[in-house]
């Protein structure tokens, strides 16, 4: 399968090479980490959670969507959930294609509906302080502009 | 009769709101969507009524594909409640 | 330097770790391998000449171009020459920022300019065959597209 | 007098048809631009002649940053003819 939901960390170097084969001439990756400053503020850890058995599901969906609309060659989505530290992997997505611009706007598509329909949720700690984040507009205009092309 | 179970699952502060994570009720006589079902929902405590009021900043999904108000409930449903999603 | 001609591999978990900082939250990386399988055609290996000095020069050009235009954190060019067999990596371009949207963006920017502006050219091997590869047209179109935005 | 010295390099099948990557060659009177280098660059061999008949296929740098057949040249300039590129 290629979607992954785990604790532990990643390392993009050994998930970059399993993309490899002999028709695969580019490979696109993204990958989120925990953003410690935000202005005069930052964060110190966030907790992952997520929906068990729908995060699958959805990302596999968004998988397929996005290879109806590319010649993708290999498709790896990695998510981590639990307690993560500032500047911790949290997500790697990971596309391999002959050509290199449908490997980077697949990569892009699939980061833009998994922000939007994969069901995870972050609480970010300040201090003694955790918060729920609250879903972003940016990313659901990345998400909308999807539907215009 | 013994009446038809349904699970309902609640995610992140919504989880924290109704004091849990999963629970099974009874399905309603009458009820067909998952809209019917809110008015039991919210009666089951204080933080379920205040989780479930505001409808319109929370998604549905049903059997784990996204639904909403006005999807069809049976029994043996898995309905869950969530907050918009925030991963990546 | 943030940009290196090397006959060398490269280890893309290396290279995005060291991207890593406080104030990121988006990696985006791009890798190029030799595609062997070309329709009914297969190309054994290629080797990669560049001319050093302009190589340089022309790639830290495109990245001060990307700076200028997205709020980017650290960028890291690698760039292989020599020899190299089917499959291999040949290029890396990756770029950190806050969000993803610009590491998205510049890393896709830098691609398409490198590609029509640092001084690069391979010869493909096919068995005993050994062709310069010829610039494509799609290449130029790509790097057009950027004028008009 | 001694005249003054360009380096002219070659690249990929330019360098393969001129059959050498880099040569000096004493400024010619008069000439002002990369253009006006042309004659003496192309008798210097058949090869010569073949790789720099079709300039339109040519790129051209002088000092590493490219230039075009317009651009003036002087003496210690260091000016690279190459095909288009075909890297990443």
């Amino acid at each position: 399968m290629a979607v992954r939901v785990q604790q532990e960390d990643f390392d993009v170097g050994v998930e970059s090479r399993t993309l490899q084969g002999p028709a695969v001439g580019a490979i696109a990756l993204f990958v989120g980490t925990v953003r410690s400053l935000r202005g005069d503020d930052s964060i110190t850890a966030m907790t992952l959670e997520h929906y068990p058995g729908m995060t699958e599901t959805e990302i596999s969906r968004i998988e397929d969507e996005a290879r109806s609309r590319w010649p993708l060659l290999e498709v790896r989505v990695v998510h981590r959930v639990g307690r993560l530290l500032a500047g911790e992997q949290i997500v790697m997505v990971a596309v391999s294609s002959a050509h290199r611009q449908a490997a980077f706007d697949a990569a892009q598509y699939i980061m833009d509906f998994l922000k939007t329909d994969a069901p995870f949720w972050k609480a970010e700690e300040r201090g003694d302080q955790v918060d729920w984040v609250e879903a972003r507009q940016s990313d659901s205009d990345a998400h909308a502009k999807w539907q215009l092309k | 009769m013994s009446g038809a179970m349904i699970n309902v699952l609640y995610f992140a502060w919504m989880r924290e709101h109704t004091g849990t994570a999963s629970e099974q009720i009874t399905l309603p006589d009458g009820a067909k969507t998952v809209g019917d079902l809110l008015p039991l929902l919210m009666s089951q405590s204080a933080g379920h009524a205040l989780a479930l009021k505001n409808m319109a900043a929370v998604r549905v999904a049903v059997n784990r594909n996204y639904g909403d108000l006005k999807t069809v409930v049976a029994a043996g449903d898995e309905i869950a409640f969530f907050p918009p999603v925030t991963g990546g």
